[in-house]
């Protein structure tokens, strides 16, 4: 199916919540809700990207969350507490996480391990070692870094005391980008062609193991890169806990934007409308009165099955009436 | 019978004769925190001080992983178990299984039900109505004020919430009343907007504030119930340029919300003191492993109590914690 | 024979090839010769495919050596074959689905624009290519809604756009029919005409007897001999790869028809909404489908068989209104098909051939729900020396037999359920001749004990010598029955591309 | 492959683990600590087979914990809180468990919907449900239903004051049960085979829709089965996390002990030493002192990213020795 089509009813039910929200809860045009929405958008928009590229493939990435863990708590570790300089531990973010994606694709195409193994495993081990690595503790930048801080928290003013969160510019690019390498280059075809058929692209004589280790190092660096503007943003992280289960949301949001769990379908545009998608949805649960809080869950769930339920019938119905019209005529 | 039937014996059966002789203690918290690991270190200094050797357990994934933790530590023989129950109503048989096989000491939280010795701690009702006062006097003229915490169904939270809501509005004080999250009791000028959890989600926690700040502009008062309640206000509130126009009153001692304090955007915090938790836990279970059972009152009950800690002691008590974390 | 080296392209020595309890090749020698066509035959399982995967890159051989231009070469990978200019179309389906056929045409080789792909350009050649085999299709369309058939067409395209000097075509015709084979073979004289060495397998003799200079013969994995431009024979050939005479091949008797059992009134098939078809399936007989690529015959066989339902008209069976909605409803009115697809509907390539043969008739053993072992084990003992199935033991993967040997196992299966009506898609698609004449053997004896026997086949001679009647199919339509007295290759040319309604049935 | 084979690493990694554990501490091997072992493999172990039917069809089930959640917060909430006799709350548990599992396979089989959409939304859906049911408030059995209550905690005396759980007994009926409707009964060869191939084993006359919704309700009701369990075992629930991550336990289980997430793979054998894997290690890291607790995660996955990459060394080694003898004959 034409992939835009596929987008269509993510598109449609975006929209619903929106207005649905807006009608329901005032607050929820205001400029600050606005910017706090996109930029949440924006950091979980960056993880679903990277595991969209693995998706791809055919495969699967649960090690996200605890990529956004560790980085989250390596950042102001190297930082704040042992007082390196910006670009000592910029690189060695940037080498850990390319090494991280590039273990993993390896372990996944060289040995042949399962992707939900290698990742699952992936997930518990980074987790450990961040808390390992802090000693369970919390970390955090205090009241320091606030220049670096602006990367995640600084908003470009606009007209009518309305600013774009600089994560957003942050995000248009990753995807401006992801979206020409995915669709305008012959890596990215590659990418499609093996998540759909691996066998016949590496027939065609590519080198189908080197572009599945490049899904997973994309993956791990985007993670890596969400990791530290969620740090930013929220200023600390505890090992414990942070960036649990964003492999969850990061997969469902890809899914939701109309990438296939099979491979090789998927774009960049329907990933960001999952994305924004599920950040709309737990807005409006804290915003509108009607809704308990502690159902979120639920809505979410609820919300997001109708959502696909629906989708689904609609297709259904306009495909019978075209079958309809074709046989009249 | 479990091999583990003495506990003295065995922890000396497996490990070298120097430790042979050190009772092994272990504080099984509720969960992974930074209040724990301030914790941990009393664990540690007691464990030096009264010659044990004293380690801590933080469970990851709640109560299940509470049970498994405490069972193993029966098959390991361990001499003295203090432990902070997550869910004390139902977790009398395990505790009471802990007790058969070793001195039992709750901590932190409290199960009278159960045949442990004592109990060291203070109120979490108590320290909800700290927090209170110190809202009141952060806004002396009342207003509007959101809760955040990270669950409501754990039993300090609910005491917490409650000392801090029934304080706040004017009732006269009941620990056993219990508003639903959805409640928005008011009273004395002060009106409760509700109550937001985040499931331990920082990036929650944030989101909540800020969502706060969209759906009820003129909001006048926050209070963070955990540890990382605090720090995720002061950030939001800093973010959008608030911070000092809506007051904060923290719980515990995070550095963000201490250096809060120092800034003049928070007006004080509530703090336990796990340190102490930690080391009286080890002290008293180390002289009842040596006999000495008078260390335990007769209510049960050690109190160490809350602290309310504004401006002028926070440098002071920072000081202190800092030394006591060997930072 | 290395002898007249100078104009020898391609030669391959002493290879030999081991799989796990298979030896799939000898020290088979082979060599090629620039601007020759050569056809390697041989039974099913006689090392063609793996012999050409090798040459591919994309099996090593155990031992063995393979020289271009006189010079020993590595193939470790599909790319160093493309670059010493080898191109392989393989004998199943190596498609990507989700891409458009230009896209898939120029996979691994696309056309740029800096770092940038030039659809533009690519979209341009591609139709040039599609034109050349024939197939008259968008070079957008997705590959995944085109036909077994068309995405051969488009493999054939693929293969010629890497402009290769050695072109290996492993059972290319095998979903075409004579129209389309008569395009490539046209394809094939041009490529000849530059120079280019093709190497063409197939079971086609006919075809191999047309298109072939010279016919080197495959038997058990080690070479049974090679036969000059003037030898090829239908005989001689399979002589060489069965090493025996093989008599009588379509032992073809006209069958005296019985009841009707199958009756197929003003039906609407999801496709082609628009068509009405109607015909009748007498007990005992033999019906031939034919008609081009694309006619839509598989089309009306998976709505008989209650895969895609009708959307209008009737079926009966035995008198019966038959509306099927599922393979399973139509099985319980005694139908069977042996899909055209048989790695997408026929087999469970992860599962042994026991469990492939056995898993329709499984509910036939009424044990409470449980398996029948020892039933099971005799059934695919049965269908194994009965089909003369390949393969080391009853346990192999299916995914590790050669084509034919698949296509066996999956005719095994209907077999043994024993149906009323039978419909064969492509029943002998990648079939080697001794096989084929047993399965033929098979439908008479069959259609002997009235079964009803309605079968698709793009290959001519099977349908002139194995048919009672034919029906001819263009474009979702019947445009004409044929019986055995009128048919021709001509007849049948004539009404499947289209031309006047003879005598239709109804 | 032949699935023994497949098992064998994961069963000698089992061994090595234990043995490890077993020199490291004393206390590894008394009879308190292999009766609980035992209990907690079996709890999880029921899960696991569950998810393995699911695992096997080629989906994957995520709402597992959510399951557990909810049938292990409303027993008590039956029981205990609203005072309703007990064959009334578990023919409601069974009602419902039957129901979440029949409209999973419905949505699957009939909408087309990915299972991964369908039951990561089912996990926050009934999770929420859990929480709304219960005001988000612990539930659990007091000091009350202690009969009810052994069914997870009572051991069956044996020799030498060791006892046979409960749980574990459970656990052999599902497994033996399992074991026979898979490999011996056409109906699991069915699900097998529809895992290997839907299209070829539809085309062969099965109806596949109701075999994978089968699959889904057995996965369901094994998930409520061991959240009853799970429930009865810890004495109460806390709606927010009882059950969190339980899926991914139990699909990892699943997978190391054979399944191929592909589908059309799997043993129940596999799947049960699998479960015992993840438990013994996580006894191992309490009971040894030497690994400190927080790096819990850490070594989990270390432990089991090894084993799978030390299988697959192992088996390559020993098809090239193979390939090397029958070279030289
Ligand atoms: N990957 C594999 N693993 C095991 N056995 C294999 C494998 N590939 C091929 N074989 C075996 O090797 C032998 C030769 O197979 P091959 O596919 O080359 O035959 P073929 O001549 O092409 O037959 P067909 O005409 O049926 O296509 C067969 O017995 C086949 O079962
Ligand atoms: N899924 C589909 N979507 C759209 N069109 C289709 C689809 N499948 C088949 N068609 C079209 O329906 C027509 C009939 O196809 P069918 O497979 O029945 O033909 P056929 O005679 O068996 O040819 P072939 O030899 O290619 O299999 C073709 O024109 C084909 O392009
Ligand atoms: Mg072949
Ligand atoms: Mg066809």
């Amino acid at each position: 199916m034409n992939p835009m089509k596929k987008i269509l009813g993510i598109s449609g039910l975006l929209l619903f919540v929106v207005i649905v929200t807006a009608m329901a809860a005032d607050s929820f045009t205001t400029a600050y809700n606005i910017e706090n929405l996109i930029r949440r958008t924006a950091l979980f928009g960056i993880l679903s990207i990277g595991v969209a590229f693995v998706i791809i493939t055919g495969g699967i990435d649960l090690s996200i969350g605890s990529i956004v863990c560790l980085v989250g708590c390596g950042l102001p570790w190297m930082l704040a507490v042992k007082g390196w300089s910006l670009p000592v531990a910029l690189l060695i973010i940037g080498v850990v996480v390319v090494g991280l994606g590039l273990i993993h694709g390896l372990l996944i195409t060289k040995l042949r391990l399962q992707p939900f193994v290698v990742t699952l495993c992936a997930l518990l081990l980074y987790r450990g070692l961040a808390r390992g690595l802090t000693g369970d503790q919390t970390v955090g930048f205090g009241t320091n870094f606030t220049g670096l801080r602006t990367l995640a928290t600084y908003k470009i003013p606009l007209i009518g005391g309305f600013g774009v969160p600089v994560p957003c510019v942050i995000l248009v690019v990753v995807a401006v980008i992801a979206a020409i390498f995915l669709n305008r280059t012959i890596y990215g075809r590659y990418l499609l062609a093996l998540g759909n058929n691996e066998q016949a692209t590496r027939f065609s004589g590519i080198n189908t193991d080197r572009m599945t280790v490049l899904a997973y190092v994309i993956s791990a660096v985007l993670a890596g890169l969400g990791g530290m503007l969620f740090v930013l943003d929220v200023n600390s992280a505890q090992p414990v806990d942070f960036g649990n289960f964003y492999e969850l949301y990061a997969i469902a949001a890809a899914v939701l934007g109309g990438c296939s769990l099979r491979g090789g379908e998927g774009t960049i545009v329907g990933v960001i409308i999952g994305t924004a998608l599920m950040q709309v949805l737990r807005n409006m649960i804290t915003l509108v009165d009607a809704i308990p809080t502690h159902i979120e869950f639920a809505v979410i769930g609820a919300v997001i099955l109708g959502g696909v339920i629906a989708d689904e019938l609609v297709k259904r119905y306009a495909a019978r009436k075209r079958a309809e019209r074709q046989a009249h005529h | 019978k479990p091999s583990a039937d003495s506990s003295a014996n065995s922890s000396g059966s497996s490990n070298a004769s120097a430790s042979a002789k050190k009772p092994k203690i272990v504080f099984v918290s509720n969960g992974v925190d930074p209040f724990w690991v301030i914790c941990q270190a009393g664990v540690e200094q007691g464990g030096k001080d009264f010659n044990a050797d004293a380690s801590m357990i933080m469970p990851a994934e709640g109560l299940a992983d509470q049970k498994r933790i405490l069972e193993d530590l029966i098959t390991k023989g361990t001499a003295g178990v203090a432990v902070s129950p997550i869910d004390p109503a139902n977790q009398t048989e395990i505790l009471n299984k802990v007790a058969e096989y070793s001195k039992l000491v709750t901590a932190d939280s409290d199960a009278p039900d159960s045949k442990r010795l004592v109990y060291i701690g203070m109120s979490n009702y108590e320290a909800g109505r700290m927090a209170a006062q110190l809202m009141k006097e952060a806004l002396p003229n009342g207003g509007d004020v959101m809760i955040f915490v990270g669950r409501l169904e754990q039993d300090n939270a609910k005491l917490r919430r409650q000392g801090f809501i029934d304080e706040l509005i004017g009732r006269t004080p009941d620990p056993t009343r219990f508003d639903p999250p959805t409640a928005n009791p008011s009273g004395n000028g002060y009106q409760v907007l509700g109550t937001l959890t985040d499931q331990f989600d920082r990036a929650k926690a944030k989101a909540n504030v800020e969502d706060t700040l969209s759906k009820h502009p003129n909001i006048a008062g926050m209070i963070g119930l955990f540890a990382y309640n605090p720090p995720a206000i002061l950030e939001a509130l800093k973010q959008s340029g608030k911070a000092g126009k809506v007051q904060v009153i923290g719980f515990d001692e995070n550095d963000a919300t201490l250096k809060g304090i120092q800034d003049g955007i928070v007006l004080g915090t509530v703090v336990q003191n796990p340190y102490e938790y930690g080391y009286q836990a080890v002290k008293v279970l180390t002289e009842v492993l040596a006999g000495k059972t008078n260390v335990i009152p007769a209510n049960k009950y050690i109190e160490v109590p809350a602290r309310k800690i504004r401006k002028d002691t926070v440098d002071q008590f920072w000081d202190e914690l800092k030394k006591r974390l060997g930072k | 024979m290395a002898g007249d080296a100078s104009n020898c392209l391609l030669e391959v020595r002493g290879i030999t090839k081991e799989f796990p309890g298979v030896r799939a090749l000898r020290g088979v020698n082979l060599h090629l010769r620039r601007g020759e066509v050569l056809a390697v035959i041989g039974e099913n399982g006689a090392g063609k495919s793996t012999l050409m995967k090798i040459l591919a890159g994309v099996q090593q051989p155990d031992s063995g050596e393979v020289r271009v231009d006189g010079n020993k070469v590595t193939l470790e990978k599909v790319g160093d074959a493309l670059d010493l200019g080898i191109a392989l179309i393989h004998q199943e389906l190596n498609l990507a689905g989700n891409l458009d056929a230009a896209a898939n045409i120029f996979l691994g080789r696309e056309f740029r624009k800096g770092p940038f792909l030039d659809r533009r350009t690519q979209h341009e050649k591609a139709r040039a290519f599609l034109e050349a085999v024939g197939l008259d299709i968008d070079p957008a369309t997705l590959v995944s809604t085109l036909t077994i058939g068309r995405q051969q067409l488009v493999e054939i395209a693929k293969a010629l756009s890497v402009n290769a000097r050695v072109l290996i075509m492993d059972e290319p015709t095998s979903s075409l029919s004579a129209k389309e084979t008569e395009n490539l073979f046209q394809v094939i004289g041009d490529l000849k005409k530059r120079g280019v060495s093709v190497v063409y397998i197939s079971h086609r003799l006919s075809e191999v007897k047309a298109v072939a200079d010279r016919v080197s013969v495959l038997r058990d994995g080690e070479n049974a001999g090679e036969l000059g431009r003037d030898a090829i024979t239908h005989d001689a050939m399979v002589r060489l790869m069965v090493g025996r005479e093989l008599s009588q091949f379509y032992q073809h008797k006209p069958h005296e028809p019985g009841e009707c059992v199958l009756e197929v009134n003003r039906l609407r098939t999801p496709i082609h909404p628009e068509k009405e078809i109607n015909f009748q399936l007498r007990a005992g007989e033999i019906v031939a489908l034919a008609g081009l690529v694309g006619a839509g015959r598989t089309e009306l066989l998976l709505t008989l068989f209650g895969v895609t339902p009708a959307t209008g008209g009737e079926m009966r069976i035995d008198g019966k209104a038959h509306n099927p909605m599922s393979p399973r409803d139509a099985i319980a009115y005694g139908l069977a098909l042996v899909p055209e697809d048989r790695k997408l509907q026929g087999l469970l390539l992860e599962m042994g051939v026991r469990e492939n043969i056995s898993l329709a008739s499984l509910n036939r053993d009424q044990r409470r729900g449980f398996l029948n072992f020892d039933q099971e084990l005799e059934l695919s003992a049965e269908m194994i020396q009965k089909m003369r199935i390949k393969t080391p033991n009853d346990r192999q993967f299916a995914q590790f037999l050669s084509g034919g040997n698949q296509q066996k196992v999956v005719l095994g299966k209907w077999l043994a359920m024993r149906p009323k009506v039978l419909l064969l898609d492509e029943p002998t698609r990648g079939i080697d001749v001794g096989a084929k004449s047993e399965i033929y053997g098979l439908m008479e004896e069959l259609a002997a004990d009235g079964v009803a026997i309605l079968f698709v086949s793009s290959d001519m001679e099977e349908v002139l010598g194995m048919s009672d009647r034919t029906l001819v199919m263009h474009e979702g339509r019947l445009t004409g029955e044929l019986a055995r007295s009128e048919l021709s290759e001509e007849a049948i040319m004539h009404l499947a591309t289209g031309g006047e309604t003879k005598s239709v049935a109804n």
